[in-house]
C-alpha cells in the first residue's frame, strides 16, 4: 500500500489528539508576540493510525529478520525491557527531583555503572554520553583534562585506519590532530609503527577492540606500553565489544578509556538511528575528569555528586538517555556473567561459522584469526561486472538487511559480515545459501544483481539526484 | 538461555566446521595477558518473572512518582502522550531497525523522518531541519560550532545567562578544548536578555538566545534578531518547550538563523532527563554547515518518490575529521514520535494546546500572587514562571511533598543571586482543582508556620 | 517474506519461556499417569518473535486500511481502550473473588449494563453471552422460558429471507423450527404476511434492525402488534445497532430482547474472529429469564445476584468475555451519548454517500432507503463474464479488504458495502474511485479480475480441495 | 471528535451529494414513533485522560488485586504470560482483522490458527481442534450436542459430578430446551468419577469425565474410556486446566471421542474470567460432526500452500438451522495466543513447567496437612487440591486477605455436603517463600484464635 506525506491528507478541523476543556480564565496575550500557528495537517486518530502503521510495513527490523550489519550489532532486542523503560515510574520522573525522592531511579544508575566497569575490567563509568560517538568525545576531552591537568596541551592523536569514522571527527572536535597508523598485511597494528609515531606531543591512540576487520590487536600490550611511556592515553573504542564479554578485560590490554555502545552489545534497540546510549568506563587514574554529575553511593542512600572539580563538565542536559539505560540494566540482569560470556562467545562462533562456510565463495580481506564479524570483497564478482552493491541490494530479495558495504576503508568492495549470537545455526545456513547463491547469480545473470532490489516499496534510489538538488521538507 | 537459540548439539557441529575444539577456542587470538580473569561478578540470569520483580521493588523505592503533581518544567516537561504514540512506536519495524543506511528497505523511517523535518521547520519558521541530535543542549553546543564555521575567524558566542544553565554547560564542555571564547549576556529587570553590550564584543560570530527562556520569559525574539544582525552575527535561537510555538511568533519569522532546541514534549516521557530528542534547524543558505543526519526526498529507478539520508559529504564517514560534526546515531525514534505529535495535534490541535498551557500558568501564577507571592518579572511568560514567597516557602514545599505535590524548582542552586526564588511550571496536564487545591495547600502550611 | 510452520522451524532443547527454577522438592508422581510429553517444536524468543511478526505481515485490518465489510462494522479500534483490558488489575483478576473484594469489576459491569440499556432504549442488559450467536442463543432460550412460565411449548419462529445465517441455527438450538418469512419487492416485510403466518404455536419473530440490505423495517411497529397479540414475542438482531444509536428507540419499536455485537457497534477489535461479546438486552417483562448471575446494586456497593429461579442459566463458566466489556464500557465513555449518536448518523451519512457516487455503476438491488449499509450486485458486470467474487478479489489488488459478497442470499451476487463512521470523505472517495476502476476493467479486461489477487501473499485458494481432502492439523 | 474525521464541510458536502438537508434527514425511513426520544442519557465524552482516571479510580475500588497472592485455579489459573505474548498479539493486523473470510488478505490469521489447531491436537492427542469455542462450558455443551448428532437416537449425557459446576451448568443451560437429559454421575471417596452405574443408563450417547477433575484430582482416563466404550457410549473427556497434559498421558491415548476444555492457562490472564479460549477437538472420523470453525491446509493457483476456512457446509450460513451449531465469532485471537504459548514453552518447556506446577500444589499440599488439614481425597492431584482444616478457617482466611493473600475457594456453595472444605491451587508463579510465609501465617492466625 502506498501512503502519501502527512500533509497530502487530513482536512483542517479535524484532531486526533484529546484535548482537554480549559477549566481556567483565558489570560491575557500580547498580541505582537503571537504567531500565526504552524501550518500543520489536521487528522483524525485513524488517519494518524493508519499512516504510520503503513510506514512501518515498508520497514525491515530485527524482528523482521537476519540483520547481518558489521559493526552495528544487530541483535535481538528483548520485549521485556521495553515494558521496563515504560514503567510509569520511569517516563513520568522529572530530572530535577531532589535525590532523596528518586532513590530508586539513581541506584538503578548506580548498579548499572558498576556493572558496566565490572564487564570491561574498568573502574569507572559515566552514562551521560547520548551515543557512541559522543562517548568517544567524552573519552577524548578526558584525554585534553588529563593532559591539562599534567600541564600539557597535547595536539596529536594517532587513529589507526581501519577506525570508524566517527573517531577522527570526535578526535579533531577535542582540538586533536589526527595522525593515521597504517594497519599491516595481516589487518592489524605493529607496535613498531606506533612506536615511530608517539611522541609526548601526541596525546595517545585510539584504539577499536578488536578492530573493524573483527581482529584482536594481538600487540595491544605492548602499544598500550608504548604510548603509556610517552605520557599518551589509550582509548578504546567499545563498538565491538559484543565479541568481547568475559573474555576480554579492557583495563588488562592498557585501555585507559572506552566507550561501550548500549544499544549494540547491550541489545537495547537502534529505533531507526537512536536514541543510543554510550557509557564511558574508565581506569582510576581518569575517573576525576569524567562528565559532572555521577552517581555515587553514600552510604545506604545514592546521590548526585556535583563535587568534581577536574571533570570535563557536562555533555548531556541531564543524565544521557536513561530509557536506554533501563533496558540496558534489565539485559544485563536477564542475561547474567556467565550469559553474557557466553553470548559473546556464541557471537564469535556465528560469526567464524559464516567465515568458514563463505571463504571459497567470497574473497576473503584477511586470513587473520577474526572473532564477531568477518569481512569479505567483491574481488571474486568483479570480473562479471557485479559490485558489492549490487550483492547487497540483491540480498534484500532473498529477505535479508544486507551486511555493511565498503567499510573498512582498508577492504576495497568490503562486505561486513556480523551475525550476532541471536541468529540460530538453521538461519544462517539459509542466509549463507543466499549468499552463495547471489554469488552464482553474479555469474549467471549479473543483471539481475543490477536492477536489485525488485521486492520494495521503491527501487534502488538516486543519492546523487538528493544530494545536489536538496529537498529536505515538504 | 531464551535469547540464546544455540543447542549444545549445534555448537559442536558449527565448532567442527570452525575447526576448533571449544568455545573459548574461539578466542585464541587473545593473548592471555589481555583475557578476563574468572566469571564476570553480576548474579546469575534472573527470569523474566524475577526481573519484573526487581525492576518493582527498585522503582517502589522512589519517593516520587507518578502519582505526584510535579510543578516543574526547566527542560523537561509533563504533557499528555496521547495513547497511538506509544502503541504505535513500539511496532518492531521502526523500533528494531538501523539507521537507514539501505533506503529501499527504510522509506517508514525515512519517510517519517522527513515528515518530522518538515512539520519542525514549520514549527519553527525556517528552511531545513536535520534528523535530531542528542537534546537540546548538545544542540545548542553543535550550533554554537557551526556558527563558527559559517563565521570563519570570529571565535566568540555570546549566550544569554537566562539560557538553561545546563545547556551553557554542555556548551562550555563542548568548547573546552577548542579556541572559541563564550561570554554571557545579563538578565534584565524584566527577565529578558540585556543585549546593550554587543557591540563592544570582539569576532562575536553569534549570540543565542532562548525563548521561552529558563524563567518562562518570552523573549521579544524579533527585536533580538535585528539587535544581533546589527553586529553582525549570527542569531542563535534556543528553546527548552517547543509547545511554544504552537502559540508564539516562530523563531524564523523573527530572524534566526540557526534554531535549536529541546523536542521532549512533543509525545516523549520525562523518563528522569532522557531520551528526549535535540531539533535543530537553519536557514537553507547555511545547510551544508549543519551537523546531523538528514533525509532528503529523491527519485527510484522508475521515477517513484523515495527518501534517503542525504548531504552526507558533511558528516564523518565521508570527511573523518573534516566533518560537521562526529553524530552519527541521533535520538531517530524520538524524532519519528516528535513528528507523530505534532500529526497528531495537528494545526487546530497545536494552538489550542499552546493555548491551554499558557493560561493554566497564567492562573496558577495569579493565584500564587494572591497568596503574596512576588514574580521576579514581569516579561509575559509561557508555561513557567519565577517568584518568591513572602514566607519560607521550603518548609511548605517539603509538607507539600506528603501531599504528592512537588512544588516548584529552587532557583539557587542555578543562580546563586536568586535565593529564595522558584520555578513553577503548568501544563494542560494541570487540572483547575488541582491548581485550587496546591494553592490552599500552601495557604493552609503558610498559615501554620507562622 | 516466507515463514514455515512452528514445527518446521526450531532445534531440540531451545526454549523461549523464561522458566523458573524449581524451588520446592520434586513430588512424587504415579508413572501410569505420565504422558510422553506433546510433540511441540522447541524455539528461541527471537523464533517466536520472527515467526508470528511475519505471519502478522500477511494479514489485512482495520489499521491497513478501509475495511468496508457489510453487517461486520469494522470501525476503528481505539488503542486507548487496549490499555485498560491490559490493567493488571483487570487481567489478574480471579473469577471467584467475594464480591466485597472486587467491587471496581462489579461496578464496571453494572455500569454497562447501565449504558447498553439506556442506548438500546431497552430496561435491562446480560453481559455474559460470548458473541453475538450466542446473545441470540439467549435471547431465544429467554423466548423458550417466557412461554415456558405461561405453561406454554410452542415450536416455531417467524425468521425474514434476509436474516444472518446464526438466526435459523440460533432459534433450532432452542427447539424452534424457522418459519421462513419472504420480504416484498421494496426489501421489507409486510406485516399482512406476518399476519398470515403469525399464531399461536409460533413463540415469536427475529428480527434484524435494520435489516440485513440496510433497511428499516417500516412496519416494524405493526409487526410486533401482531405478533405480541398472539402471545408471542420479538427478538431484535442488533448487528446492525451501528446505523441506530441515539436514533432508534427499540423498545419503542416494540421489540422485547434484543443481542449487541459489542465488537462490532462498540469498536472493540475483531482479532481474526474474536474474542466478541454479545450482549442482550430486555424489556422488564423478560428480565427474570436473564442469565443467571447478573450484577445489582445494592445500596452502595454491587453484587452478583444468583437467586434468580426464573433464570435461563449459564451461558458462559463466568461473566462472558470481560476484556472485551472493558473495551466497550471506554469506548461508550470516551463517546458519550451524543457522541454515539453522530457516529451513527456519519455512520449512515457514509453509507449514502457511497450508494449515491455508486450507483449508476453498479445494480442495486432495491431502491429503498437505507442506512448504515448498501447492498450492489454483479448485475451489471455478469455480461463480461465478472462476478462479484472476482471484483472483490480485485479490489484486494487496490488495497482494500472486500465488502461483504453474496450475501444477504435474496441479492444475487450481492455486494454489501458498510464504510461504518470512522473512514473520511476523502478516503471514502478513493474507494469509490476504485470501484469504478474495477468496474471499467471488468469491462476492458475481465481476466485481469478473473487472475486477482495478484499482490497478496498467495493467490486464490483452492477451497473445494481444502473440504475434500481435509488437512486440518500438521 | 477523534475517532470522527468529518469536519463540517465534508458533511455538507455528502449530504449534498446524497439529496438530504441534514444529518437527521438521513433517517427519514424510520417512523416517528420508533425514534429515540431525546439524548443518550450518558455523560458527555471524557477526554483520554479523564478516562485513564476514571478507570484508575474504578479499578482503586477493587480490595484484591494484582499484588494479592490468590490460591485460587477452580477454571480460572495464575500462570506466568511472556512478554511477547501481549506484544506480538497486539500487533494490529492480527487484532483489527475480521475472521478470514477473505483468505488471501488473511494468511497470518489463517496459519496462526491452523498451528494453534496442530500444536492443542498434539497436546490432546487427537486428530482434529477446531478454531475454538467461546470457553471450556460452552465447548463442554457443544460437546454433548455434539455426541448427540452422532449417537443419533440416544438421547441422554452423563456429566462427573466432578466437572465444574459452572460448566455442567452451562450444560443445562444449553440442553433445557431440547428433549435430551442429563445424568449425574458421582464422586467416589478417592476423588474420582464413579462409573458403576454406567450399565444401568437407557440410551446413554456419552459420558463426560473433567480431568484433572474439580478438585484437582487426575482421573483414571484410560479406566474410563474403557468402561465408557463398554457400554457403546462416546467419551467426553473435558479440562479446565489445559497444562496438566505437559505432564499427564494426553485424553486422545486414553481413549476420547471427544475433547474439550479451557485453554486460558496458555498465555491468558484471568481478566476475571474472560476472554478465554475453549479448545475442541475429535477423531478424524467425527470431524464432520464436529462445531466451530476449522482452518484447512490447501493450494493456491500457483500450487503454493495456503490456508482457508473449511468444510463450512456444517455451519450456519450455508445449513442454517441444520448447522453443527450456531457459532460463528469464536475466541480467534485468544486461539492464536494459545499456540503462540505453547510454541513459547516447546516440548520441552511444557514438560517442565507442567512438573513445576505439580511440584508447588504438592508442597503446598503437604505443608498444610502438616498444619493438621485433612485433604478430602487421596488420588493423585495436578495444581489443586481440596481440604478441611481443624480449625475455624474461614475467619483465618479473612485474615490473611489483610496479608495480601485469598487462600483458597469455600466448596460449600457448590457442593453443599463440603461444608468446611476449600480448594487450593498453587502454580509456577508462587514461590516457595511464599507458600512458606502464608502458611505459616495460617499457623499463627490458628492459634490466636484457639
Amino acid at each position: 500500500l502506498d501512503e502519501p506525506l502527512l500533509w497530502e491528507k487530513g482536512s483542517k478541523g479535524r484532531m486526533a489528539f484529546s484535548m482537554p476543556e480549559n477549566d481556567v480564565p483565558a489570560a491575557e496575550l500580547d498580541p505582537s508576540l503571537l504567531g500565526a500557528g504552524p501550518d500543520f495537517p489536521d487528522l483524525s486518530e485513524v488517519d494518524v493510525v493508519r499512516h504510520y502503521t503503513r510506514l512501518s510495513q515498508w520497514n525491515f527490523g530485527v524482528d523482521t529478520g537476519m540483520y547481518p550489519l558489521g559493526s552495528c550489532t544487530m541483535k535481538y532486542n528483548p520485549k521485556i525491557n521495553e515494558r521496563f523503560a515504560a514503567m510509569p515510574e520511569i517516563t513520568s520522573a522529572h530530572p530535577m527531583l531532589e535525590a532523596e525522592d528518586c532513590q530508586g531511579l539513581l541506584q538503578l544508575q548506580y548498579d548499572l555503572q558498576e556493572e558496566l566497569a565490572r564487564i570491561t575490567g574498568m573502574d569507572a563509568t559515566t552514562l551521560q554520553p547520548a551515543a557512541g560517538a559522543q562517548g568517544e568525545f567524552t573519552g577524548m576531552l578526558a584525554f585534553a583534562c588529563f593532559h591539562k591537568s599534567n600541564g600539557e596541551k597535547r595536539s596529536k592523536i594517532l587513529i589507526p585506519d581501519t577506525a570508524h569514522g566517527t573517531n577522527p571527527a570526535s578526535a579533531s572536535l577535542c582540538g586533536f590532530k589526527p595522525v593515521s597508523l597504517k594497519s599491516n598485511d595481516t589487518g592489524v597494528l605493529d607496535a613498531a609503527e606506533v612506536e615511530r609515531l608517539m611522541d609526548e606531543d601526541t596525546a595517545g591512540i585510539m584504539l577499536t577492540i578488536p578492530n573493524t576487520l573483527g581482529i584482536f590487536e594481538r600487540d595491544i600490550r605492548k602499544i598500550a606500553d608504548i604510548v603509556h611511556a610517552k605520557g599518551g592515553l589509550v582509548y578504546g573504542d567499545g563498538a565491538n565489544m559484543n565479541a568481547s564479554m568475559g573474555m576480554i578485560d579492557y583495563k588488562r590490554c592498557g585501555v585507559d578509556i572506552m566507550h561501550l555502545n548500549l544499544h549494540k552489545t547491550f541489545s537495547t534497540p537502534h529505533g531507526g538511528g537512536g536514541p543510543g546510549a554510550g557509557a564511558v568506563c574508565a581506569v582510576n587514574r581518569l575517573l576525576p575528569f569524567l562528565p559532572r554529575p555521577m552517581v555515587i553511593k553514600d552510604g545506604e542512600s545514592y546521590k548526585l555528586d556535583f563535587d568534581r572539580p577536574q571533570s570535563l563538565g557536562r555533555v548531556h542536559a541531564f543524565y544521557g538517555n536513561y530509557g536506554v539505560l533501563v533496558r540496558t540494566h534489565s539485559y544485563i540482569r536477564s542475561m547474567g556473567g556467565n550469559g553474557l560470556r557466553l553470548a559473546s562467545q556464541l557471537a564469535v562462533l556465528n560469526a567464524n561459522y559464516i567465515k568458514a562456510e563463505l571463504r571459497d565463495t567470497f574473497h576473503l580481506g584477511y586470513e587473520t584469526e577474526t572473532l564477531h564479524e568477518c569481512v569479505f570483497s567483491d574481488a571474486n564478482q568483479v570480473e562479471y561486472g557485479v559490485t558489492t552493491l549490487d550483492m547487497a541490494k540483491r540480498l534484500i530479495d532473498y529477505g535479508y538487511h544486507p551486511p555493511t558495504i565498503y567499510f573498512p576503508l582498508i577492504v576495497h568492495g568490503a562486505i561486513m559480515i556480523e551475525p550476532t549470537e541471536t541468529e540460530c545455526k538453521a538461519d544462517i545456513d539459509l542466509f549463507i545459501g543466499a549468499m552463495k547463491q547471489v554469488a552464482q547469480e553474479a555469474i549467471d545473470d549479473a543483471d539481475l544483481l543490477h536492477s536489485a532490489p525488485v521486492n520494495t516499496k521503491v527501487g534502488r534510489l538516486d543519492e546523487t539526484l538528493a544530494a545536489r538538488k536538496p529537498c529536505l521538507r515538504g | 538461555m531464551r535469547y540464546l537459540p544455540h543447542t549444545e548439539e549445534e555448537i559442536q557441529e558449527m565448532l567442527e566446521v570452525v575447526g576448533k575444539e571449544s568455545l573459548d577456542d574461539l578466542f585464541s587470538s587473545v593473548p592471555a595477558e589481555c583475557r578476563y580473569q574468572g566469571d564476570i561478578p553480576i548474579p546469575a540470569a534472573l527470569t523474566e518473572w524475577q526481573l519484573k520483580d526487581h525492576f518493582a521493588a527498585l522503582m517502589s523505592k522512589n519517593r516520587v512518582n507518578q502519582e505526584h503533581k510535579v510543578l516543574i518544567g526547566a527542560g523537561s516537561y509533563d504533557h499528555y502522550v496521547p495513547e497511538i504514540l506509544p502503541s504505535l512506536m513500539s511496532r518492531s519495524e521502526f523500533l528494531t531497525a538501523y539507521t537507514p543506511y539501505q533506503p529501499e528497505v527504510a522509506q517508514g523511517t525515512l519517510q517519517g523522518i522527513f515528515e518530522y523535518q518538515t512539520l519542525t521547520a514549520r514549527l519553527l519558521g525556517t528552511d531545513a531541519v536535520n534528523a535530531s541530535m542528542y537534546d537540546g543542549a548538545s544542540a545548542l553546543a553543535e550550533s554554537a560550532l557551526m556558527s563558527f564555521r559559517i563565521a570563519r575567524k570570529k571565535k566568540t558566542v555570546a549566550l544569554s545567562a537566562a539560557i538553561h544553565p545546563h545547556y551553557r554547560e554542555v556548551v562550555a564542555t563542548y568548547l573546552q578544548a577548542t579556541d572559541f571564547t563564550i561570554i554571557e549576556l545579563p538578565v534584565d529587570a524584566e527577565g529578558r536578555t540585556d543585549l546593550s553590550s554587543l557591540a563592544g564584543i570582539e569576532g562575536l560570530a553569534s549570540v543565542a538566545i532562548q525563548s521561552p527562556n529558563f524563567f518562562g520569559v518570552v523573549e521579544d525574539l524579533q527585536g533580538c534578531g535585528e539587535k544581533i544582525h546589527d553586529v553582525d552575527a549570527l542569531f542563535i535561537s534556543c528553546f527548552s518547550e517547543a509547545l511554544a510555538y504552537g502559540l508564539l511568533k516562530s523563531p524564523g519569522e523573527c530572524g534566526a538563523d540557526i534554531i535549536c532546541g529541546e523536542g521532549q514534549s512533543f509525545g516523549l516521557g520525562r523518563s528522569y532527563g532522557g531520551p528526549g530528542v535535540g531539533m535543530m534547524g537553519c536557514r537553507d543558505k547555511l545547510v551544508r554547515n549543519m551537523p546531523g543526519r538528514i533525509v532528503g526526498q529523491t527519485l527510484d529507478t522508475k521515477g517513484k518518490r523515495g527518501f534517503v539520508l542525504t548531504l552526507a559529504t558533511r558528516e564523518q564517514h565521508i570527511r573523518r575529521e573534516k566533518a560537521t560534526s562526529n553524530i552519527c546515531s541521533n535520538q531517530g525514534i524520538c524524532a519519528m514520535t516528535a513528528g507523530m505529535y505534532m500529526a497528531t495535534l495537528g494545526g487546530t490541535g497545536i494552538r489550542q494546546l499552546a493555548r491551554l498551557n499558557y493560561d493554566k500558568a497564567a492562573y496558577l501564577r495569579s493565584e500564587l500572587i494572591k497568596l503574596g507571592a512576588k514574580p521576579l518579572f514581569d516579561a509575559p511568560v509561557f508555561n513557567e514562571f519565577a517568584l518568591r514567597f513572602p514566607f519560607d516557602f521550603e518548609r511548605v514545599r517539603e509538607a507539600l511533598k506528603e501531599e504528592s505535590v512537588v512544588a516548584g524548582l529552587s532557583l539557587e542552586a542555578y543562580y546563586p543571586d536568586l535565593q529564595g526564588a522558584y520555578l513553577f511550571c503548568a501544563t494542560e496536564t494541570l487540572k483547575k482543582e488541582d491548581i485550587d487545591r496546591i494553592v490552599s495547600s500552601i495557604k493552609k502550611h503558610a498559615l501554620q508556620e507562622v
